[in-house]
């Protein structure tokens, strides 16, 4: 039997909400914008913010907060570190730079595992920046946390919409919480997300467009809170 | 000391099951520890003591069977044992692992054919084997 | 005991390259890049070009195809649908639009299934549009496939940079073939990509330029074969 | 007709542990067809009567065990058994699964909770049980 399922509850039984912000799709900006939402919500709003990176194969919160190593606080089990104002934690910790290539069974045994070990303590908010597809990431973060809801990011590609709508519909058939779509790195006028949004019965929340200037702020969060990217963002915040 | 979160799980999971099937006491719990994990033992019976205290469970017999880790490599079929850890890697190699029995997965290559595509067959944390519970 | 790992090599014997388009990183231009390598060997080049879309969580080959439906034709097995002249599979084969949550597992065992059944055939190329991470679909590529060797591509992002360099580090590990590096979607003039190549020692195959054209094509291969994207990335073909 | 494909699979991997065993002959081969793939068996028979004559496994007695499809939700923790896969899924749903067998995720739904998070613990498509070799 397999001890950490039942501790899970828990362990995050002080979290008031839970936000998996994904999309299906890759490099549509998930990670970028939920490193971005903590640090508004710690920042900005003051809020108690956690953020767990589980994208085990390509974790990116990290570089874009600007942090390479981060210590293990041992204390009846980890003690998420506090990296501006945010209680982060990530696959990082453990395996600092190495690759982690994992198949399915071993992502979902390390999620079980780091979630039955985590003390994340009294949260307004854990934001979880989700890795792209619709496997054991999604599956564990559904079956295993009880107050998620899911924020779903998508360009306004038609690739990227072609994707998104498998995860909505997925996230439906099980019932799953949806926040509602933010569109991201919108370089022309188009209304294809919005009518998209409109056609499926999502709340479309807002548009952040492509900010030239983003890329030289990843890893100065200083820099990175001066972005449009961060003020078009925050106005979607007020919607959320 | 995340052992106590380990211990943790093992008596809330024992003291669950004991209470779905009805029951008022729990008499002896076995468990087996992997020991690819390389937990401490002094702290973790520490905490399960700790912990029972004042519980359904206190005064219960609890066992611990040790499993060395056995692997299968998926690339070419081997299957080997590590007899220890200390010999093969690094101290927070084996401390990335003891908290995260996965990352194996980045430490550990099959002495065959050096994949790291394995899977850990046995011995790769804590787990409930059986649990004696009165009525 | 499987039966079905035995017979796979030698549904790949007749198969001379066997190609796998990689990242580890998502939204960085696997899909359109694979999908054009293949139009461009085929209808160009005039060679017997295969593609198997290996991302079933978010399968966009088709799109880019303009294809939303395929049949299954059986043979002593399944035979590979022509579109433009590239035998193609996807899961969309079989899966049409629904959305496919799988765990690893379950991808892996899909895979397998699908390699012991699909008769390619002669062909020059067998393209894969592999999805991102290094999961079971990398992790069964690496050992189900004997000739494979990947084509890496990012886009001139730390956070792309950060994702590939494991993504390299671990093909490296397994002793992979590593083709090269393309660099897509440049939107700016930087070296970053060609001096990363430079010091992890992966050749530089050369640069796609961001393309606005491209998003309209989608879905027409005629357009498609028109754009700048298809002319860039034939230049790169001459180097692979 | 991809049960021809199958067929293939099967005889190659039971003449090549007859070989890595030294074997001279293939006296009996026991197969186990799960049921969720819905294999065609006259196809699948015929495959394989034709696929093993002039080999070292012509003439051997091939016996079929049939196993119904169990599952396992992950979500909830139910188990059940399909008897027919007919009376719950359309023409267009078997044929995938019968490709694919991992698309029952896909189709199929745990009749307590809903979830298509689930284990297929029995009965996915063939495999073979054991092969009996003559030296
Ligand atoms: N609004 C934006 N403006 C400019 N660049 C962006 C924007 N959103 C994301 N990016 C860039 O796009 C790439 C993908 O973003 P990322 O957050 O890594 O996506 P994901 O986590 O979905 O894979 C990164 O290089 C990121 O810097
Ligand atoms: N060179 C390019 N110019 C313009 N858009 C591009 C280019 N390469 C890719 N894209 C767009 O970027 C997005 C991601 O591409 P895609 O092929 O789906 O990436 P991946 O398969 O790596 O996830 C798509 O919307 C695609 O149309
Ligand atoms: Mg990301
Ligand atoms: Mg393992
Ligand atoms: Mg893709
Ligand atoms: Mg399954
Ligand atoms: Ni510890
Ligand atoms: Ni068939
Ligand atoms: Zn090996
Ligand atoms: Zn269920």
């Amino acid at each position: 039997m397999d001890p950490r399922l039942a501790i899970i509850s828990e362990r995050l039984s002080r979290v008031k909400r839970v936000i998996a912000v994904a999309s299906g799709k890759g490099g549509v900006g998930k990670s970028v914008i939920s490193t971005g939402l903590a640090l508004i919500l710690a920042l900005k709003k003051k809020y108690k913010c956690g953020l767990l990176d589980l994208d085990f194969h390509g974790p990116s919160c990290h570089i874009i907060l600007g942090v390479d190593k981060l210590d293990i606080v041992e204390e009846k089990g980890i003690i998420p570190p506090v990296i501006n104002g945010i209680r982060f934690m990530s696959i990082i910790q453990f395996a600092e730079d190495k690759p982690v290539a994992l198949r399915g069974r071993d992502i979902s045994n390390a999620i079980i595992e780091l979630l039955a070990i985590t003390r994340w303590g009294d949260l307004d908010y854990l934001i979880i920046d989700m890795p792209p597809g619709m496997g054991d990431e999604a599956l564990d973060t559904i079956r295993l946390m009880r107050n998620k809801e899911f924020l779903v990011i998508t360009t306004p590609s038609k690739l990227s919409i072609g994707v998104v709508e498998k995860l909505i519909s997925f996230l439906r058939s099980v019932n799953a919480d949806i926040i509602g779509i933010i569109e991201n790195m919108a370089l022309s006028e188009t209304s294809i997300v919005k009518e998209f949004s409109s056609r499926i019965g999502v709340r479309y929340l807002g548009k952040i467009n492509y900010d030239p200037g983003l890329e030289r702020c990843l890893g100065s969060v200083d820099c990175l809170m001066s972005t449009k990217f961060i003020e078009n963002l925050q106005e979607i915040l007020e919607n959320i | 000391m995340h052992e106590w979160a380990l211990a943790e799980a093992v008596i809330k999971t024992a003291l669950n099951v004991m209470n779905k099937e009805g029951g008022k006491k729990i008499v002896e719990l076995n468990l087996v520890i992997g020991e690819l994990q390389t937990i401490d033992m002094d702290a973790f019976t520490f905490a399960i003591n700790e912990l029972i205290k004042g519980t359904a469970m206190d005064g219960a017999k609890i066992n611990y069977e040790f499993e060395k880790p056995v692997f299968k490599c998926l690339n070419c079929g081997y299957e080997w044992s590590i007899e220890s850890l200390d010999k093969l890697l690094n101290e927070d190699e084996i401390e990335a692992i003891h908290f995260i029995p996965e990352l194996s997965h980045v430490f550990v290559k099959c002495p065959k054919c050096g994949s790291p595509d394995f899977e850990v067959i046995k011995g790769r944390g804590v787990y409930i084997k059986s649990i004696k519970i009165q009525e």
